[in-house]
């Protein structure tokens, strides 16, 4: 077992790379890793709760609530957040807000990262 | 280093990886990155393929989500699962690079 | 001011965005678009893949399966179905060896009347000159 | 006086194509000219009422209620929205919610049509 | 048909442009277009700007954000504001086209 | 574990993509990682501009006073400011064509003492190869 920290960056709904985030996560976990997420920039649209299931759009948010209870820790950029006006109470449980030296602060120990960038 | 670098562009806007080099090194296609396992555009496989010394890997999932089989795919690349590229990032290789 | 014609052009491959899939679902509103206009006024759209575009257009996507998300080649088929005009550019797919066979043709199976056409540059050239708006994906 | 119809998709913060398409509304109203704006894809993102404004971020939520208030019609697509999580009551006041069949209609009597997509 | 295409991409994924005629044809660079404006790679002008009779434009507000000024420019191309923009799509040019 | 070399690698132009800000934004951050690690860790930033992401570093930036957002300039200064390294590829830079007199070179009039270094891609490679961990954006 050991421990991967993922970045991930780009939108809930356009390019599918949460979609692969959390079925990589998931993967993971299920080897028994350790999972670490920080989403920032338009990633941070997971930190809105209530989020609908259609057939036409990228809907992650029952796959991230499953690994969270699986013991995946998940933290969203918080400026990133409330600058698209997500707030405190917007955030699904068990979902951390914190600043950007959380994820720092995580690769630190973390035997991989893999970092994720774009929209 | 061992390096995997995760390709998920067909039309690429960097030029990182034709300028990396590692004593080993991984292309992992995902997305839209799977069509440099596929497409061969004017003829010619994607010059993705050509970089030396890597070893090439598509995921399967992505591959199939856009129309292509295993049976599509160039004979220099390898499918796999979500779950074959958590151990290749957590065994075979050190660090990732998603370009 | 009647019918007036509507040109979507779809220039990048699928599901890394969400453009190609916008296109489609646009394009098919247009059927129920009447309810905000005037008697007599409708807007007639027309699906072009171009470019890396094409890509789009490829059979036996496994989107659903997979990722739970519509295809694109069930939107196209939607559209064959509304009789939304469907156009893959011939030129790309030559450039990037596909073949008619490989491509989404038709919507038979749901009853469809349209089958997709497989144009050269030079007709969707004409196509866009002949449009009031166009609109890029 | 003529009409301008703007389809806009890219999202709130990345490429910066809001601030440019608030902006040439902006010029168009100034000038007498008609604008709708529709949004689509991620531009929902302007949907979510209560965005803090922050110097690294875009921020259009004061330069859009202006244009609203100057006669600029907006609607956003509601699909995308519910998707995304936005809702009815997190709209801001004078944005509509329309499916995707309004942009079409708009686009029928507009003069002009710029249609900006990508992400 | 009278065309404004607009550019905002330096590194561009379609090739739709090239292809294209028009019988007015106005280019107008924003965003990170505008580097075609000003950026000379290997010393040779952009592409963009060979294409045959059109006419060239870039918003100074995103020519200015990015530290280029007029002085930058390529002589082909004119600097033009938002106001003169909605100038353009409104009376010189009938369809618009987003690249 | 002491200190960790984390390299933070821009590829892409600013402005059109929120990736080049947020990877200063990020780099800066190092700063106050501390207070989530254990005693004497801390995480050691570089961030190197390659490709067109050199055009990041291209000085005069009036992003603040045109559209109210900070501009990759400031970010670039505010991180020489801390002791975060930046470097520019130079062989990028003579590519596009980027004279070093056009480029954000030092923070003087802010007091930072650290400058800008212009570097060769191989000494990129090089310090890609000493980092734990490598960030692309």
């Amino acid at each position: 077992m050991a421990e991967l920290t993922m970045g991930v960056f780009p939108s809930l709904v356009g390019s599918m790379t949460l979609d692969f985030s959390f079925r990589l996560a998931e993967a993971a976990i299920a080897k028994g890793h350790k999972v670490n997420v920080w989403l920032s920039g338009n990633a941070v649209m997971m930190a809105k709760k209530g989020q609908r299931a259609f057939k036409d759009y990228s809907y992650n948010e029952k796959r991230m609530m499953e690994l969270i209870a699986k013991g995946m820790e998940i933290t969203v950029c918080e400026a990133c957040a409330e600058a698209r006006g997500y707030h405190k109470e917007d955030a699904p449980e068990g979902m951390k807000r914190a600043s950007m030296d959380w994820f720092l602060a995580k690769t630190h120990k973390s035997d991989r990262l893999l970092h994720i960038g774009g929209e | 280093m061992k390096l995997a670098v995760f390709l998920s562009d067909w039309r690429r806007t960097e030029d990182t990886l034709e300028r990396m080099t590692a004593d080993k090194l991984g292309i992992i296609l995902v997305g839209n990155g799977i069509y440099h396992a596929v497409v061969k555009e004017k003829g010619k496989e994607s010059p993705v393929l050509a970089k030396a010394g890597a070893a090439f890997y598509v995921l399967s999932d992505d591959l199939e989500t856009r129309g292509y089989t295993s049976a599509d795919i160039s004979s220099k690349v390898k499918m796999v699962s979500y779950g074959d590229i958590v151990d290749l990032i957590m065994n075979d290789y050190e660090k990732t690079a998603w370009l | 001011m009647g019918a007036v014609k509507l040109m979507f052009v779809v220039q990048r491959p699928p599901y890394k965005s969400e453009s190609p899939r916008l296109a489609l679902t646009h394009a098919i509103s247009s059927q129920t678009a009447e309810i905000y206009m005037d008697d007599g006024d409708s807007v007639v759209p027309t699906v072009v893949f171009v470019g890396d575009g094409v890509l789009n257009a490829v059979k036996n996507q496994q989107a659903m399966k997979l990722y739970g998300v519509t295809s694109t080649e069930s939107h196209i088929k939607n559209c064959l179905l509304i009789d939304t005009p469907i156009w893959v550019c011939k030129d790309d797919m030559e450039r990037l060896g596909l073949k008619q066979d490989q491509m989404v043709a038709d919507a038979d199976e749901m009853g469809a009347e349209l089958r997709t056409q497989f144009v050269t540059f030079a007709e969707i050239q004409k196509e866009m000159e002949a449009a009031k708006h166009l609109l890029f994906f």
